[in-house]
């Protein structure tokens, strides 16, 4: 099935592109570090959004060129960046009243897993090595609202929304939409709920590559997105 | 992104009976009488407002206090130069005071911005003061547990503002003014001078947009002290 | 004897003076609001003190000439003050980080009533007026060390200097000097010691003013102002 | 009022084996690279270090890791592109790690430097990194109890300083260091370039004097990214 899925499930930019549709204008907004990132490159004509990075910059923009770089502007994936007119910086305590405080509107995060709660865990793979945890668990239990881009199962083809986190949470009952690679699902008191799927699966099928019930309320739309 | 709006009434247009307002300014310095002013005009009444002070004379804070729109004050002092207002409806039992430190009074807004619902502080312990709260001992000291403050609204005169909200204040003017814009669900600012975004420099911000909801641009905005000095009152001609 | 003791007592001027000798160069200090403030006044040449306001002011200056005031500049008495060179403006969660934080080196208060184990009463005289505090519980609580301005008796001559307050209580334990109108004493673990009285006055006869023991450790010295 | 020295080792040199230093920085920016290889001259050991991260490359914070003069990092990500002397150092546990959230971290250096012993937060709860801490439900909701932190010593970069040790900071090379400088008993300040006091407005000031003990000019400082993409080494010609 891994070369199947391979064939139809979204790349990455196609996710990002997907969460992008949903950010409204005028929203402030955090991005993860590594592939939530890319969302801020779909932002559609005509919405203004404002990015915050941990480290003390709201309102910054695209990377600069290469050798344009001003490493005392970089995100909080390290990465240089460069500010829009209207940033601001401060400091670090600062920058999490902004999170803490319930200031931002959204936050997009990458998953190792989702439970169907809403419990999400997503900086640990419980392993030997040197762990690292950076400003996930303030961003989950701080943002208004938390949403994840993922893949829908692992390179291994095992679930990644699954009814129980078996490795180390970032945070209880946070998470209230998923954008994957196959389908759109947001989380509700009854668990999963199927919103977008892509034409190429069927229900069945997804139920089959995710680790617990999908509830579907109403017609399930179909998840279309640019090539 | 464009907070502003045209004039101080529509600003505090949402303001409804019964909110909780915090409201910048320490003594004569940073009031922002004609958000206050614009307030008074709406009517509304039964609120809780959070201030350090109690307003003086007959104008801003001590002018709502005086027709009875302010249910509850919570504030580190309400005694001044001339808090009649206040001082005659107290004693009367027209008004409740919740009398809280100074500097707790500013942490606990700063706590409520910056989503700590609780901290420790020494200040307190062993007063009357201390009444009702618990105590907890670190490191072989006793310290009061205090709770994160929250409003509704904020009022916060600014001395500049751009479209995004993005502020700075004017030297002592500052003072409680960044706190509350973080503490409060909605925060309306009126600024001595509006500008465009990209005009405040980066560095210089003092309040983040993220912080603000509704800007006015108020030019040459009154300042309490001056007001109060020239025994103003509101509305004018209002007698007591 | 109350008219007796008014001829020989200090002035607040004088009180005020014999404090501000204390004070180190390069020391932050606080001043109470009222007769504190006067302390200011007697910097003795060549030390440089830098005084905080609790309204958000490090390094402000002499009162402005009347006309000249800038009523965004004031102290925590409402006061119109002026910035020395190297000041700084800040919001009033960092003025009281700077207080409960320990960064102050010194707060020299006024005081209805200090015991001799340091507890400070100088906020409230229990009576049905409106109370206020300000940020006198704040300063007391965590500037390094306290010290009192004050005349050695009330009004009625009742002792200021007492072996319990019996006035509501500012803080615990936290006056270590104590600056009257008749004598300098230190907070001690023994209690009230006697530093310095002025001459025309006996130890018996300060005693007798005093509401609990005064220890006296070594040679108790002259205390002795400018006329 | 002089707090200025004229070297990095002269600034450096009361910091002793055993202390707890907070550096500030985060990533390539804001690091303090000139005082960390003062410090690394001095030959102590046995330090506790607060920082974000781990360092990187053969510089900086990672040069002082690599030469295992760190018994204990508190941080909240200690990976990155080249954390290679972290690494080493903590999977044959020769290092302590200390793993804090950003927020968490950030917030417990602001309490230690105002004076808050303690503070409830919503971050880490129900995960590992609550472990050992008490929780507390305000308003139907869980918290975690996190205490202060507090240093012997602040490593800080600014980009201006006056002689009284007022500052400013260039960018988001800001981050932590406002924080640090309140929370040490003594920080050690190395500044772009050194002012007459008055020179930076008292509005655009970042940091008081009133936090800062000592300040060393160090012009066209050294960035750590820079350095590590030069594929830098301190000492010169270290190997490992």
């Amino acid at each position: 099935m891994s070369g199947a899925l391979d064939k139809i499930k979204l790349t990455n930019a196609q996710i990002a592109w997907r969460a992008a549709q949903d950010i409204e204008d005028g929203s402030y907004v955090n991005l993860g570090i590594g592939f939530p990132e890319m969302i801020a490159n779909f932002q559609p004509d005509g919405r203004e959004v404002i990015y915050h990075t941990e480290n003390g910059i709201l309102g910054f923009g695209d990377a600069p060129a290469q050798g344009e770089e001003d490493w005392d502007l970089i995100n909080a994936g390290k990465k240089a960046v460069t500010l829009n007119p209207g940033a601001s910086i401060f400091h670090h305590a600062d920058s999490f009243a902004m999170v803490r405080g319930g200031h931002l509107d959204l936050a997009v995060l990458g998953a190792y897993q989702v439970a169907e709660n809403g419990d999400l865990a997503n900086w640990s793979t419980g392993g030997k090595g040197v762990p690292a945890v950076g400003g996930a668990m303030d961003l989950v239990n701080g943002v208004k609202r938390v949403a994840v881009v993922t893949d829908h199962v692992t390179k291994n083809g095992d679930p990644k929304l699954v009814q129980s986190c078996t490795l180390p949470l970032t945070g209880l009952g946070c998470v209230s939409r998923i954008y994957t690679s196959l389908a759109v699902i947001d989380v509700a008191a009854q668990g999963f709920v199927l919103r977008e799927k892509i034409d190429a699966m069927s229900l069945d099928e997804l139920q089959s590559l995710t680790g617990a019930e999908l509830h579907v309320e109403r017609n399930v739309e179909s998840l279309k997105v640019p090539n | 992104m464009d907070k502003t709006l045209p004039t101080a009434a529509e600003a505090v247009s949402q303001i409804k009976d019964g909110s909780t307002l915090m409201i910048g300014g320490f003594g004569g310095s940073g009031a922002p009488i004609e958000l206050i002013h614009a307030l008074i005009d709406t009517g509304v009444r039964n609120l809780t407002i959070i201030n350090n002070n109690a307003g003086n004379g007959h104008i801003g804070l001590a002018a709502l206090i005086r027709q009875e729109r302010v249910k509850k004050l919570v504030c580190s002092f309400p005694r001044g130069r001339d808090t009649q207002s206040f001082a005659d409806l107290y004693t009367s039992g027209k008004i409740d005071l919740e009398l809280v430190p100074q500097g707790t009074l500013a942490e606990r807004i700063r706590a409520g911005g910056a989503g700590i619902p609780a901290f420790y502080t020494p200040t307190g312990v062993g007063t009357e003061l201390a009444e009702g709260k618990p105590v907890e001992e670190f490191e072989g000291k006793s310290y009061l547990q205090e709770r994160w403050l929250k409003a509704d609204f904020a009022l916060i005169k600014a001395e500049v503002a751009d479209t995004m909200g993005n502020l700075t204040f004017r030297m002592a003017a500052r003072n409680f003014s960044p706190l509350m814009a973080m503490a409060a669900e909605t925060t309306i600012v009126q600024a001595g001078s509006l500008v465009d975004v990209g005009k405040i420099l980066p560095e210089q911000v003092v309040t983040p947009g993220i912080f603000v909801d509704r800007v006015v641009e108020i030019s040459d905005p009154a300042q309490e002290e001056t007001l109060n000095r020239m025994d103003a009152r509101y509305p004018e001609g209002s007698v007591t």
